[in-house]
């Protein structure tokens, strides 16, 4: 049971995990019965899917495709909407084993709405999805405009009562540094880095963009390097804690995240690489370099880049 | 290794019924039967569809239902539509010398499939294939080459008026069969399940769950936190009777918990 | 002898390459006799490491690093100053190929300086190169600001003479769009997109980052989504021509960065992959695709994804 | 595949002069006499380094010079280095029967790696191994096993006074070689080729010249736009004599083109 040797375990904005590995929102978080068949399969910590202000199918397919170098996503946010969660949410009681809430909205005031309710259902952490499309502003995510996403995460705070909030930050601006800041300085308890990068691939014989919203999301293997910049540059500009995630495929990837300033680590497209069994396996992995280079606790990881 | 839709050729169609087709495909790929490719029309979605034909050529087929298929049907031989995969776990067959495959209505896609390569392998098979009526009777012509084949309609409209299920418990009076292989409608599949318990004899049934990525990452397929396009499609009744959502939720495409009738009617 | 087919070559901001595939800036290209090389083994027109104001050594080693999924340097520009140049504007007289001079400086008013001298000695294209860090303004490149890209360009306009002038632009922002729309405005005669993605390699067992220079640019595979996307983009919003790049490997990648609206494209890591010979390669990909599909002309797969 | 530095300890350090030591490390290359491993020291740099060893235990053979090499020194066994490579094409030994190495300096290092593969080989090899004085003069323990060894020091504190490059024209007065390699000073090594030719020799020389990448990519290295690092480092005479920089010309780490002679007394 490797997931139990004391020096895996993470405390991570107040929430102690189990060990440094979390589901990442929108991969296998769909219900309540998969995220405890993630936990069992050993994640330190789950994330749900993220949840929207009202019932949502996403787009249609393709969704989700994946070359060697990287997986390609534009699900589209499908959301059974806040209010529809009723059945998840009591499966989820009396769980042993954190549990991540992700919720987005379309306006900053609908960000509180969402995590009000959400808040009543207790989960450990509120984690806020900042890189949906700001319709109200000028298009872009609201996480490339550190004002706005100071705001949201003040109303989430407010509304939030003890569940701790965290930001999730998207890597698709130059301002990320400032956009963290921006949501330290308006109260949240963490940052999550990076969600995935904006992108497109083509299929030259169809002549069409492959996923049937065109743009998407990139992860996996080619985000890696953008991810561990991130973080390095959160990790030398805030106090918080931070969740780092962004091609973590095996415990070196995780290590070398922790190393740039992560206190824990998402894994999502590695799910698709290696199959479920990938938490159990970075934990080995993560284990055996800890091992080799006689390091006790995995906390002496976090920011060991820096000097 | 890369999962990103290739396009193919339709090489030729073969019109089943009023309502089903086979499309022929210009590929090879080596797949199992019971796995499932998807099929992707280009600006409109993308689909799983079994292998119900793996060599000379590769072929799905496919029923005539909603959008998508109605796409597909506007398509001719020569047009090119896009397909990844296989997916899935398909059949097991190891050890199996006689065997009965029951598929209903368009389930007999992948039944197809195994039904040949269990003839290939020597195996003595027995094919029960039940529909609606006619209109969505399919494939009987390659079954018929690969074992004894009865068929049942709810009409009776052609052969045997009834259900497969009938016509199981009957041939089970005389006979007995290593195992029992099913695809079809979840309540029919669940029948045969306690049908082949009850007889003491193995069985697998192939499920179908709203499908995204087919590779076990987006949660969309679950069944009780089992993956339906990588733990499945194909399950054995140890694995079903853990399955309490089995014939009855199912998730839509939002992820929100309908019943499986609400489901299969298109009501999310 | 591919490279002579007609249905290859390309105007690109007026100017006729012999095929679509440019050697990228700083590849290959420090000096005349490998520019030549990199023409004779079939680039359709090459480009010239950037020139800078004044001699800079780059940075110490590592500079240059790569894995399967992407290279990653951070290479500190290092050039021998527009004025020390003499010999290599000599050598390159005379020349069969169209020849690109990419030129960085460190304000507004230094690139129309370096890009003065430059133009005396006839490059077939001027390119500046809006990734380098703004030191004057917020530490931000230049290519993250459309009024400064738009001066930087507006400046170098008025002493480029004849010689058209491209603008390279940054992925690492979320205002790319107007970046380019604002280069356009200001005069440009073409865009090129994309430069490399900001990233950080950390080597875990010497708790340090692999580069010198911690942080580096991302190329390669990795990056083609985001180069895919960005020329999309580019291409729906700007009418002046692209010269794509990022992550090409091989003859469809060049044919997915065509239809998405380049009129030529850019090899660079590739060259790593791949050695010297990819150009030759690249060029009998995409010919072999176009006589499969018909395609008479390359010019016809610009923009073929856009509908 | 990978081409980023991967930390390796260093199992040996063996004292060859006041200047010069061999640093064995604890992994194991495939690499063939000629190529070079990049070395990285986190924090300072990374610099190539010819194989001067490659079994039982991966060595490199380091004249302390500069700030890296400085840096390099100070390091214990036990202590890590980062490593990437092997790196460059090699010497060329097909076909080979007899073989004469002429070795100036550090240039020894790749020269010892390819003794030794000589020796195994069954070539019959002789040696001539010179340099300023005995203080710049290693491995010639290394060498004797590999073969007939001939020291020169330019100012006779050992073997004798005197250039290689004498001692190579003394023994073609008697001798015939199948082929001559040669590394050193670059004007030592022109005087070799010029030789080599006069007599009707085939003869191969390693380069060296500003790297970064170590991959053929950045151009750094380039002679005449032939990249050291992945061409070469090693050339035969047919293609040295094209090299018009050769001798003359390098590129300093700004990339501007000076003379050799400035390049190699740092002023660059
Ligand atoms: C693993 C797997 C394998 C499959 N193999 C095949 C195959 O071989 N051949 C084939 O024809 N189809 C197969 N399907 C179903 C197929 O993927 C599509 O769901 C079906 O073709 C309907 O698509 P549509 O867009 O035309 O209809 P839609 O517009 O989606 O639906 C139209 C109507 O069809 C009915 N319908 C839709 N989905 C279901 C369902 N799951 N169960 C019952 N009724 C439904 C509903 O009444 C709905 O209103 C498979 C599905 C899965 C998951
Ligand atoms: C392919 C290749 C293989 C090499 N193999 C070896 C090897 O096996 N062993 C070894 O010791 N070195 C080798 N070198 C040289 C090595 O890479 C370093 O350049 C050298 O160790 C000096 O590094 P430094 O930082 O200590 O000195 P620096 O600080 O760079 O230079 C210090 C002084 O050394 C002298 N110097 C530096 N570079 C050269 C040069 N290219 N030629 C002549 N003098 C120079 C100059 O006087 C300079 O001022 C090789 C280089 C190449 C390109
Ligand atoms: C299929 C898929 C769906 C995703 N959906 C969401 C989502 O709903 N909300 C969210 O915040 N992030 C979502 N993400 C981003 C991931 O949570 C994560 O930030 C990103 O994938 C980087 O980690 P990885 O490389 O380990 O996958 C999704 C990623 C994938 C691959
Ligand atoms: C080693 C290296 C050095 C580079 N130097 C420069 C440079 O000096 N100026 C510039 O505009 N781009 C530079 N680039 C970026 C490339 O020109 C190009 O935009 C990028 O690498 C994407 O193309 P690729 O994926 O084909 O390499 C460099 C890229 C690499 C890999
Ligand atoms: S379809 Fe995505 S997990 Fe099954
Ligand atoms: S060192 Fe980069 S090309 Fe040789």
């Amino acid at each position: 049971m490797v997931e139990k040797l004391a020096e895996l375990k993470v405390d991570y904005a107040g929430v102690k995990f189990r060990n440094p590995t979390v589901l990442v929102s929108g991969v296998l978080g769909t219900d309540a019965a998969t995220l405890k068949m993630v936990a069992k399969r050993g994640a330190g910590a789950v994330t749900m899917k993220s949840i929207g202000p009202e019932e949502r199918a996403g787009h249609n397919n393709p969704t989700i495709v994946a070359t060697e170098h990287f997986m390609h996503n534009a699900v589209g946010l499908p959301t059974p909407g806040y209010k529809n969660l009723g059945d998840k949410w009591e499966a989820l009681k009396g769980r042993d084993f954190p549990l991540i809430a992700s919720v987005f909205a379309r306006s900053v005031e609908e960000h509180a709405v969402v995590a009000e309710e959400v808040a009543s259902h207790k989960p450990d952490l509120i984690e806020i999805n900042l890189s949906c499309p700001n319709v109200k502003g000028l298009g872009h995510a609201f996480g490339t405009d550190p004002e706005v996403a100071g705001k949201i995460v003040e109303g989430v705070k407010k509304v939030s009562g003890k569940v701790p909030v965290i930001a999730k930050l998207t890597p698709n601006t130059h301002r990320l540094v400032e956009v963290g800041k921006a949501c330290e300085e308006a109260g949240a308890d963490g940052l999550v880095a990076i969600n995935t990068l904006g992108g497109m691939m083509i299929n030259i014989d169809a002549r069409r963009p492959v996923l049937h919203n065109k743009f998407g999301g990139v992860s996996g293997p080619a985000i890696k390097p953008v991810a561990v910049k991130s973080i390095y540059q959160l990790y030398a500009n805030c106090k918080i804690p931070i969740l780092g995630m962004g091609g973590i495929i095996n415990g070196e990837d995780a290590i070398e995240l922790m190393m740039a300033g992560a206190s824990a680590v998402g894994i999502g497209t590695a799910v698709h690489y290696r199959g479920i069994e990938v938490f159990e396996l970075v934990i080995k992995e993560m284990n055996d370099w800890m091992d080799k280079n006689n390091v006790k606790k995995v906390s002496e990881l976090v920011g060991a880049a820096h000097e | 290794m890369s999962d990103i839709p290739k396009m193919v050729e339709i090489k030729r169609i073969q019109k089943e019924t009023k309502n089903i087709r086979t499309f022929f495909l210009d590929t090879a790929i080596n797949s199992a039967p019971g796995q499932f490719l998807m099929a992707w029309l280009p600006g409109i979605d993308e689909k799983p569809f079994g292998v119900s034909f793996k060599a000379p050529e590769l072929g799905i087929t496919v029923e005539q239902k909603g959008k998508f298929t109605e796409e597909l049907f506007f398509l001719k031989e020569g047009d090119k539509i896009g397909i990844r995969g296989p997916y899935g776990n398909g059949f097991d067959t190891e050890g199996v010398k006689t065997a009965c495959l029951v598929a209903g209505g368009v389930g007999v896609a992948p039944i197809n499939a195994l039904a040949i390569e269990l003839k290939q392998k020597g195996v003595e098979v027995k094919i029960i294939l039940g529909a609606r009526s006619q209109d969505h009777l399919s494939l009987s012509e390659s079954l018929l080459q690969c074992g004894e084949l009865y068929i049942t309609t709810d009409d009776g409209s052609m052969g045997e008026k009834g259900f497969t299920t009938n016509k199981l418990r009957a041939l089970l009076k005389d006979e007995k069969f290593d195992k029992i292989y099913t695809c079809g409608p979840e309540v029919m599949m669940i029948e045969v399940m306690k049908i082949a318990d009850s007889n003491g004899i193995e069985m697998e049934a192939s499920l179908e769950r709203y499908m995204r990525c087919g590779t076990g990452v987006c949660g969309a397929c679950s069944i009780n936190g089992i993956m339906v396009c990588k733990d499945g499609p194909v399950f054995n009744s140890g694995q079903l009777k853990k399955l309490t959502e089995l014939g009855k939720w199912a998730r839509s495409k939002s992820g929100k918990k309908v019943t499986l009738d609400d489901y299969c009617r298109g009501k999310c």
